[in-house]
């Protein structure tokens, strides 16, 4: 446990619950493995002591504020994290002013898995552009750290220059295996329609058949829903049970946009995304 | 799948006479389409849209309970409206009704009857399959707004206009140029009537100007369209034309006094115009504008913002009083400025891209010694209107020009002064020769005539006291007056002097007693100004010593320049390292030698010693000037100071760290130049006066002046600068006298001319004192205001291609090769050579003449491969008269192809220029040369198959039409198509000529392509049939296709909003607080963004459901 | 069903279809296989799959009564995608039917008590059989009250039989919208609100509500309220079903299954476990 | 009597049962183990702690078709779905056998699911002992045990010179080969997994249906189902009308109780549209309802809800607190 910062939150925490600033308070809590972390939400003072930071803290906690919109959260936040709140600003799912931002200045977190912890940072961490959160009230600061610099997309690269078979071919394989239990769409912070499209009998876009081809369809049309709005907190492919690569899809994605239109979702709250808006810059195929 | 019985589908399958039936198999089609579920009956017919083919529909629709419809033939564009009627009088809704578009998708495209058919059976199927789910709709009854916008103020918006605003309909005519009239008040006569085009315009000009229902809006652009039909919502721009349109009456007094002239463009280029014009006197409305381009690189470059350009123009005219008065709007000091100042304008001054800068700061000079010599009048001190008394410590440039300002705004100003006199460093800093004290004491004394208070011998070392004395705000300009050391060894040694007191000694006439060697140790002004002055008291051998080179040395270099000439010595890359001594007396000086390395802070490289190059100089004295710092000693503690040693200020407000008290000059910056100094008082003045009023002192600021781009020099004649006369060299030795003699007034006035006007207008405001009606606001802003119109007529008519780009023909390389539109103005009685025709080299009448046709038309190399249409019959025009006028003259016609199309009496007209001895030559140009002074055309003679060789006196190019500036951005707000050209599209050139598909948006004119003036006046007319056509109801059916948010999958993300360009969708909070986007029906378009944008897909555009599209993507 | 797979339907025909109001229609379909037709026995408050092939199955109370006619009768309202697609159905077109599923109103247990039904919406069809079936046999029960409430006076699902119903001996038809329109002349208030005005005693008296849950919250307030004890009161529960099977296991609710031990139950039986609305 | 087989035979005997049967066994795909039809032998990996998804998919697949419907000459005809192949599973952990017979319970209960009931019927168990207790691991609380031979058709225990073989059916001794010899020694102890005491759990929970603590826990769960598609027991499904082309089926895939839809009706009320509601349910029908009816608790103990949570909801959490709270509350 990072006491430095476990500190800072706990004191953070107490005094936003007893000022009554805020109904609650998520952060993480020890996993009942004595290990890694879990989401918790403290409402009473006493359940601050609970409260942890640390390398395992991978959880992206903003999607939370989604189940709270008629009351004022405490959230804590690591930097990538930050970018889903100023996401959901935009997208007027979240009112500011109905959350209180404990940012968090992250070193990174580590792969996890229940009851297990390795000493490996996480590798989208390992190219964090991020050394603290873009958007927070109070900021739990610890000595700045190091970044590791290279290339960011290196798998994404790597997938690019396969041929387009054996590219489907992969990926064939891959959404073969998806049970479409949707826990990817569940965790993610930028999935909150009422009626997912997938549930949708009218039309009915994606049958229920678990199968590779209703299954592409779900995982297609997902990344899509999610171009330049994943703000690559990466939590989809943690939650995934079939071990299915989605950063690949997502950071494809995020890839293009940010060499399309030098944009990343989620760095302000303000900014129109890219497929909202059009920009004389971009090319218009005939005379402006 | 179950199909509902109640579903009876009638498919027409249109022959279209053989377009549909010559390829597609109509009866395969229609025998499949009988076979598709819930068809009723399927028919085909040759020509469906005609009445016996909209019969088989009714008929059916009555007779067989036929309740959806599919007519499968040609574009939707061309007849969806059509069978929607049919359906509609059959009592069917509308919407039931499917289009497949067997002709453009089938059997246009595709010479293979088998796959045509094909496909035509996959389009019939699919809207078949749609139409099963389409739903009966209701349109909406939106009412109309009854007023016109007309954009394009030529003839065909003219027309437009009147024949609308008769009927009682308000327009808004919106003209970019301040005057109507377009083109067509540019020609002489109009083909084939000869006609007088002023003649038939200006009346119909003159009651566009007097019309009750029309509100002219001209030198206005319009900046953005929304809405939509019957409810457009328009920006117009008014662009400020410095005059008020109200109150101008035309009388022209001001264009008398202007002193700037700009090419016309009225009369291309044939004449000049005043800054301040009216394009023609016929012009409408008949109201003067100016044409202010911003500030002119000179002013702009200053640092008080001098206005040059004002005075400069003045200068050109010989009104040198007037010309001073505009200096003097900024600031006091002509005579200092114009002998000290380190002239930034010059620098910039675009006239030093042509051939050497403007001598902006010896024109200044003049006008001081041009009143002085006159003698001066006392100025008229200024009322005191305000109560605070301000205080000024320091009578400096800076606090000079501070009080100057402030007591022409009625302030009360007190400046305080240490010194016995008034000046500062311009008194005690700058030598004589240079400055005499007599300029100084002028221009002091001219202020103090305004009305400030100066109190010498004055030291101010408390703030409070002076507060206490009632001042309500202090400036403190207290310069930077003390001399730098350099801290080496023998500093304090006798004969060591630094320049700073060395010139003040001087100044207050003490002497001052040096040997015969003298060191100068530095590169500014004050180490010039030390060595000049050693100099003329006597010494033998002045050297400067200086760390860098020539070119980093600060010095002005006229003045390093003057200084070498009087003999001084200078030592570059040198550094004194000690003092040399014998008896406490300066022996010499030891130096090292530099050399020069990386650039440090100021951009300048440093310079870094060489180790053991060190070496000794002999002299007598050793004079420090190597800078100047703030004497802190003199100032009150509470300050707060820099590192440097200097006072700090708001970067913006100067406002210091006590409220109330503002610095400036060199107190805060160090030591700089006289503007600089005069800058920053000035801009204390402004921010005293907001302190004293209690108005924020940063908001609204104005911001730099941001210099005009791109002035044009075109036939500008090089002229050398004028030399500055100096005294002779033989006459400087021990005498004061001032080196620069000045200008006279012929040097004066003729350098002045040189200025190229970069700005046009020189804001002298001369125009301002002759205006009896005061309509001249030289401040006026833009304006941008909004109207409700319902209706848009579009006439933005065409731009004549310059002819000088066409330089294979000679334009723009020798001046005898015009253009047509020139040679028509020539010929115009009101014109520039007063309706006589000249060859612009030498203004003699051509004897032959040769005309060339298609001059960037039909040509693709120029971009426009279509024809112009009017160029044929203006040159047969242009021929006629010329022999009329000048039966001595011979014209040739080089033609591509010379036709007068369309009956009347075109192709007579032709025939008669033919009769009138007019030469026509089928051919095509080569080039166009010079020989033996005249004009050579030569070509391929195209019949005859050979080449020419014509001689000519005046080369006239047909140069082609097109579509206006700025034309497609304006068509992307009003949401009408264009082509490639940027001509607009209109909604079938056939049938709907004026319309667009933008309901309630029509054309007219040369906007939509190349058309002559009776064609530009019946498209005028016609747009305006439409327009009254729309208003004859008050309320108009809007489609009903318009979007709904199914609430129970919204998720309230609100991209809708984002994307909607209409901005049809607003949030909407339902009763449990869930947010949900909420659509303005009124306002929604139907486009269908939005349903896009939804990721729930709970937005979904009426008649396009999924269910009718998957239904009809399904059948395909 | 043996060894047969107990998702499939019987196939059955549309015979005829009457529209009850603009979004109820009433579907007569009668099985194909005679065999399984003259077998086929249910009894007021069951239920039956419908499917529409191609489009999915849904349950709908069979609002027939047995052995009265051979067709089953169906009140299908159009809200889904199924509905949709039993709607679009002309006679003569096929269906699914498979059932019938569930338990039923124990009408024989009620003999000689006073029976109070209330239906909202297109709550009725299960109710319409009770209350021909107590109609059927009007001297084994005591007073009879039916409240019917609807939005419109168009929704009201069986207005071709307020007539008969109204005519009855010892029994009572209060109609009740939320919102009339010009040919409206009664009543105009929600179902709690005329129940708590009419005020049946709960003496020996059965209680039977069906409806929209919104409206079943509050009426079993004002029953309460009125004296009416868990077992008296009887209610169907809705819930989404998809096997009928007890097997999906999305019809749970306590450790009760709607599909097959319901969906009729006294409140007694349910209150514990029902989430509020 | 118990029979050794080497480690070698035990390979050429599944060799051999793979003529016979289709045989699903553990495989190792990328980092997860899971049942997949094997066509050698040697593709098996008997080498895992436990698969990544419960043998629950061979009797009731993620997706099957119940029947098509076939027209023709306006003639409909329903066409149910066959099972096509014997099939046997290899290498099944005690625990996630139970499972299967906990899933028989209400599918097998009249009027049983044909299809289900089918592949049971034409499918053998063969069982893999658990040589240690994972940290997840709490079968001996939830009536199985890591050595339990009950659910299973034969199964094997892997001892150092090859797997001791106990055959607990007559299905599962007719597919013997001759080469596994007679082993007498003692059967290895077996491996304690963690204790949760579960007694008081049922009356507990009747007790605290409207407690906060299902809302509280709710509040991190974020209803990804993923415990319900890996669970041994859970068994909830979905039907629905597959068309494609003019070609019918009927077909059902899992679904979870965790998912919104899952109980809301057409025209949109949701008797448990609240995240507490829906999380209660899963808790309640396993430790009540389902115990209510069947008699048993509707969890083995495999802890892979445990360990594939997001969110760390931990049933074994759960079951002490619900009892703490009872005793508390009692007190």
């Amino acid at each position: 446990m990072n006491l430095e910062l476990t500190q800072q939150i706990r004191d953070q925490a107490r005094g936003l619950l007893k000022s009554g600033t805020v109904k609650g308070v998520i952060g993480y809590e020890r996993a009942s493995d004595g290990l890694t972390a879990r989401p918790f939400f403290a409402y009473e003072l006493t359940g601050t002591d609970q409260l942890i930071f640390d390398e395992t803290c991978s959880h992206n906690l903003v999607k939370y504020l989604l189940d709270k919109k008629g009351e004022k959260m405490a959230v804590v936040v690591k930097p990538c994290d930050s970018l889903a709140i100023n996401l959901l600003l935009n997208e007027e799912q979240i009112k500011r002013e109905m959350v209180f931002i404990i940012g968090v200045s992250c070193t990174g977190v580590v792969e996890t898995a229940w009851n297990q912890k390795s000493q490996t940072l996480q590798a989208r961490c390992q190219t964090c552009r991020l050394p603290k959160p873009v958007v927070y009230d109070f900021l739990a600061e610890q000595e700045p750290i190091r970044r590791l610099e290279g290339e960011l997309y290196p798998d994404i690269l790597e997938m690019e220059a396969k041929p387009i078979a054996s590219r489907r071919e992969f990926w064939h394989e891959q959404f073969g295996r998806c049970i479409r239990c949707y826990a990817c769409r569940q965790i993610c912070p930028g999935c909150y329609c009422p009626e997912c499209f997938a549930e949708q009998l009218s039309p009915l876009w994606v049958g229920i058949r678990i199968a590779l081809g209703e299954n592409e369809l779900w995982q297609t049309n997902r990344t899509l829903h999610l171009a330049g709005r994943c703000t690559g907190c990466n939590e989809c492919e943690r939650a995934c049970p079939m071990d299915i690569p989605l950063s690949l899809l997502n950071r494809k994605l995020e890839k293009e946009m940010e060499e399309l239109f030098s944009f990343r979702a989620g760095l302000t709250s303000e900014e129109q995304p890219p497929f909202a808006t059009f920009r004389k810059e971009e090319k218009l195929g005939f005379e402006e | 799948m179950n199909r509902n019985m109640d579903r009876k589908i009638g498919v027409y399958i249109c022959h279209c006479g053989s377009n549909i039936a010559g390829t597609v198999d109509v009866d395969a089609v229609t025998e499949f389409a009988q076979g598709l579920p819930s068809v009723v009956t399927a028919r085909n017919y040759t020509y469906m849209c005609s009445d016996p083919g909209q019969d088989l529909i009714r008929e059916d629709i009555k007779n067989l309970g036929i309740n959806r419809v599919v007519v499968a033939s040609c574009s939707p564009l061309m007849h969806e409206r059509t069978f929607r009627q049919v359906c509609e009088s059959a009592g069917l809704n509308r919407y039931q009704f499917q289009m497949a578009n067997i002709r453009e998708h089938c059997s246009w495209v595709s010479e293979d009857h088998g796959a045509a058919t094909e496909k035509a059976k996959a389009l019939v199927s699919a809207a078949i399959s749609r139409v099963y789910y389409n739903e009966p709709l209701e349109t909406r009854e939106v009412p109309i707004n009854p007023n016109t916008l007309v954009v394009g103020g030529g003839i065909a918006g003219i027309q437009a206009a009147l024949e609308i605003a008769d009927s009682r309909h308000k327009v808004y005519l919106v003209e970019r140029e301040p005057s109507i009239g377009g083109h067509m008040i540019q020609l002489d006569k109009t083909f084939p009537t000869l006609d007088c085009s002023a003649c038939i315009l200006t009346p119909k000009m003159s009651l566009v100007g007097s019309h009750p229902y029309i509100e002219l809006m001209s030198y206005s652009e319009v900046v953005e369209v929304s809405g939509y039909v019957g409810n457009f919502k328009v920006k117009v721009k008014k662009k400020p034309r410095y005059v008020d349109v109200d109150k101008c009456t035309g009388c022209g007094e001001c264009e008398k006094v202007c002193p700037v002239e700009a090419p016309s463009e009225f009369e291309y280029k044939l004449a000049n115009r005043r800054a301040i014009y009216r394009p023609f006197p016929q012009a409408v409305p008949n109201v003067f504008a100016i044409d202010k381009r911003g500030y002119p690189p000179c002013r702009a470059a200053c640092p008080a913002g001098v206005n040059a350009q004002g005075y400069i123009a003045l200068i050109s005219q010989g009104k040198f009083k007037e010309a001073l008065d505009v200096l003097r709007r900024t600031m006091p000091f002509a005579g200092v400025c114009g002998r000290v100042c380190t002239h930034p304008c010059e620098r910039d001054c675009e006239r030093g891209k042509v051939d050497q800068p403007i001598a902006i700061r010896s024109l200044k000079r003049f006008m001081a010694d041009y009143e002085l010599k006159a003698g001066r009048e006392k100025a008229t001190p200024v009322k005191r209107t305000k109560e605070e008394k301000v205080a000024v410590i320091g009578s400096g440039p800076a606090g000079i020009a501070c009080a100057y300002d402030l007591v022409r705004q009625g302030y009360p100003v007190t400046v305080f002064e240490a010194a016995p006199k008034a000046g500062g460093l311009l008194r005690y800093g700058i030598p004589e020769y240079r400055l005499p004290n007599e300029i100084v004491d002028n221009e002091i004394s001219y202020v103090q005539e305004l009305g400030v208070e100066i109190k010498t011998n004055t030291l101010v070392k408390n703030l409070s006291e002076v507060f206490n004395q009632g001042y309500k705000a202090i400036f403190l300009a207290t310069g930077a007056g003390v001399s730098q050391k350099m801290n080496i060894p023998g500093e304090d040694t006798l004969g060591v002097i630094h320049a700073l007191d060395f010139l003040e000694q001087i100044s207050s006439g003490a002497k001052a007693s040096l040997g015969n060697k003298v060191a100068v140790i530095g590169g500014g002004n004050a180490a010039v100004d030390a060595a000049r002055v050693a100099m003329r008291l006597g010494v033998k051998e002045v050297t400067i010593v200086y760390r860098r080179s020539r070119a980093e040395m600060p010095a002005i270099p006229s003045e390093i320049e003057e200084m070498e000439h009087e003999g001084v010595k200078i030592h570059f890359l040198a550094a004194p390292v000690k003092v040399l001594s014998k008896d406490n007396r300066v022996t010499g000086i030891q130096c090292i030698r530099m050399e020069l390395g990386e650039p440090d802070a100021s951009g300048r490289r440093r310079p870094m010693p060489i180790k053991g190059s060190e070496f000794d100089i002999d002299v007598d004295n050793v004079i420090i000037a190597i800078g100047q710092m703030v004497n802190k000693e003199m100032l009150p503690k509470e300050l707060a100071f820099t590192g440097w040693g200097t006072l700090v200020v708001d970067p913006i407000t100067l406002q210091t760290n006590i409220d109330g008290v503002f610095a400036g000059g060199d107190v805060v910056s160090g030591p700089a130049d006289v503007i600089a100094a005069i800058a920053t008082g000035k801009e204390v003045a402004v921010s005293i006066d907001r302190y004293l009023c209690s108005v924020d002192l940063k908001e609204g600021r104005p911001e730099a002046r941001e210099s005009v781009k791109d002035v044009p020099k075109e036939g500008v004649v090089t002229k050398e600068r004028a030399v500055m006369p100096v005294l002779e060299l033989g006459k400087r030795a021990g005498s004061f006298a001032e080196v620069e003699l000045g200008f006279d007034e012929t040097k004066a006035v003729a350098e002045a001319k040189r200025c190229l006007n970069c700005a046009v207008c020189s804001e002298c405001q001369e125009c301002e004192k002759v205006c009896e009606a005061k309509a001249i606001d030289h401040e006026m802003q833009d304006e941008v205001v909004e109207e409700d119109v319902g209706a848009i007529v579009v006439a933005t008519g065409v731009k004549v291609l310059d002819h000088t780009q066409f330089s294979i023909y000679g334009g723009g390389v020798y001046p005898d090769v015009i253009s047509s539109l020139q040679l028509e103005r020539m010929m115009s009685a009101a014109g520039p050579t007063g309706g006589e025709v000249i060859c612009p080299s030498n203004g003699v009448h051509p004897k032959d003449i040769v005309f060339v046709s298609c001059v960037g038309s039909r040509d693709e190399r120029t971009g426009n491969g279509y024809c112009s249409k009017v160029c044929c019959m203006y040159m047969a025009k242009h021929a006629v008269m010329l022999k009329e006028h000048y039966p001595e003259t011979h014209s040739y016609i080089v033609y591509t192809d010379a036709r007068g199309p369309g009956g009347k009496i075109f192709e007579e007209f032709l025939t008669r220029a033919q009769e009138a001895g007019t030469t026509y030559l089928r051919g095509r140009i080569d080039k166009v040369s010079q020989c033996d002074g005249r004009l050579s055309v030569s070509g391929q003679d195209l019949l005859k198959n050979k080449t020419f060789n014509i001689p000519g006196d005046l080369v006239v190019l047909a140069t082609g039409l097109m579509p206006s500036d700025g034309v497609s951005k304006l068509a992307q707000s009003l949401n009408i198509s264009y082509d490639t050209k940027n001509y607009l599209l209109q909604a079938h050139v056939k049938l709907r000529p004026v319309e667009t598909f933008t309901d309630g948006i029509f054309l007219a004119g040369c906007a939509i392509a190349p058309t002559d003036i009776p064609e530009s006046v019946a498209q005028g007319g016609a747009a305006a049939e439409y327009v009254l056509k729309l208003f004859s109801h008050d309320v108009i059916d809007a489609e009903p296709m318009t979007s709904i948010v199914d609430i129970s999958r919204c998720s309230g993300c609100l991209l809708c909003r984002q994307v909607c360009p209409f901005t049809a969708i607003e949030a909407e909070t339902l009763k449990d607080g869930r947010v949900v986007a909420s659509i303005n029906e009124s306002l929604c378009k139907g486009c269908g963004v939005c349903v896009a944008a939804c990721r729930p897909g709970a937005i979904k555009l009426r008649g396009f459901s999924d269910q009718q599209l998957l239904a009809e993507v399904m059948a395909l | 069903m043996g060894l047969e797979n107990p998702f499939l339907p019987y196939l059955a025909t549309i015979k005829s279809t009457v529209e009850l109001t603009p979004d109820v229609k009433l579907l007569r379909v009668e099985l194909e296989d005679a065999a399984i037709r003259g077998s086929f026995d249910y009894k007021p408050g069951q239920f039956a799959f419908l499917s529409a092939f191609g489009e999915g199955e849904a349950p709908f109370g069979i609002v027939s009564l047995p052995r009265h006619q051979d067709d089953l009768e169906f009140a299908v309202r159009q809200i889904g995608t199924v509905t949709r697609a039993l709607h679009e159905l002309e006679p003569g077109d096929t269906l699914g039917v498979r059932g019938p599923f569930g338990n039923y109103f124990p009408l024989e247990d009620y003999a000689g008590k006073n029976m109070v039904i209330i239906g909202g919406g297109i709550g009725m069809a299960p109710l319409r059989p009770v209350i021909n079936k107590i109609l059927e046999q009007r001297d084994n029960y005591g007073n009879l009250l039916v409240i019917n409430g609807a939005r419109t006076p168009q929704d009201l699902v069986f207005r071709p039989e307020f007539q008969t119903w109204m005519e009855a001996p010892r029994t009572q038809l209060e109609l009740t919208v939320d919102r009339g329109d010009e040919h409206w002349g009664g009543r105009v208030a929600l179902v709690p609100d005329v129940l708590r005005e009419l005020a049946p005693s709960p003496d020996n008296a059965i209680a039977i509500i069906c409806g929209p849950p919104i409206m079943i919250h509050f009426t079993l307030a004002v029953l309460k309220g009125l004296g009416f004890k868990d077992d008296q009161i009887v209610t169907t529960l809705e819930a989404k079903m998809k096997c009928g099977l007890g097997k999906c296991a999305r019809c749970n609710v306590g450790d009760k299954y709607v599909c097959q031990d319901g969906p009729v139950f006294t409140l007694e039986q349910i209150s514990q476990f029902l989430e509020q609305p | 009597m118990n029979l050794l087989a080497s480690k070698d035979n035990l390979i050429r005997w599944l060799d051999l049962l793979l003529h016979e049967h289709v045989v699903i066994a553990p495989v190792r795909v990328q980092g997860l183990t899971l049942f997949q039809p094997i066509s050698k032998a040697e593709e098996v990996d008997l080498d895992f702690d436990n698969t990544t998804l419960p043998p629950k998919g061979w009797f009731l697949p993620p997706t099957e078709t119940l029947f098509s419907v076939q027209r023709n000459d306006g003639q409909t005809k329903l066409v149910p779905a066959m099972v096509e192949r014997d099939a046997l599973i290899f290498g099944v952990r005690p625990c996630d056998a139970r499972g299967i017979a906990l899933m028989d319970k209400p599918l097998l209960q009249e009027p049983s699911d044909a299809l289900y009931r089918e592949r049971h019927a034409r499918t053998v168990l063969v069982g893999l002992s658990c040589r240690q207790a994972r940290p997840e691991c709490f079968c001996t609380s939830m009536g199985s045990a890591p050595n339990d031979a009950s659910y299973v058709d034969i199964l094997l225990t892997e001892i150092e010179v090859g797997y001791i073989v106990q055959v607990t059916s007559k299905k599962g001794k007719m597919l013997l080969p001759e080469s596994f010899t007679e082993y007498e020694g003692v059967l290895p102890t077996p491996p304690e997994p963690r204790a949760v005491p579960i007694k008081d759990v049922m009356p507990a929970m009747k007790g605290l249906f409207d407690d906060t603590y299902w809302e509280r826990l709710a509040d991190r769960c974020l209803h990804c189902s993923i415990c319900a598609y890996v669970c041994p027991t859970c068994y909830c499904f979905d039907v629905r009308d597959y068309s494609d082309r003019g070609n019918i089926e009927r077909v059902r895939s899992w679904e979870s109780c965790q998912s919104s839809g899952f109980t809301r009706i057409a025209g949109g009320y949701n008797p448990r549209a609240t995240k507490g509601s829906r999380l209660k349910q899963r808790f309640y029908h396993k430790l009540l309802y389902f115990p209510e009816q069947f008699q048993d608790i509707a969890c083995v103990g495999c802890g892979r809800c445990i360990k594939a949570c997001p969110v760390n909801i931990d049933i074994r959490e759960i079951i002490d607190d619900l009892q703490q709270l009872e005793a508390k509350s009692g007190a």
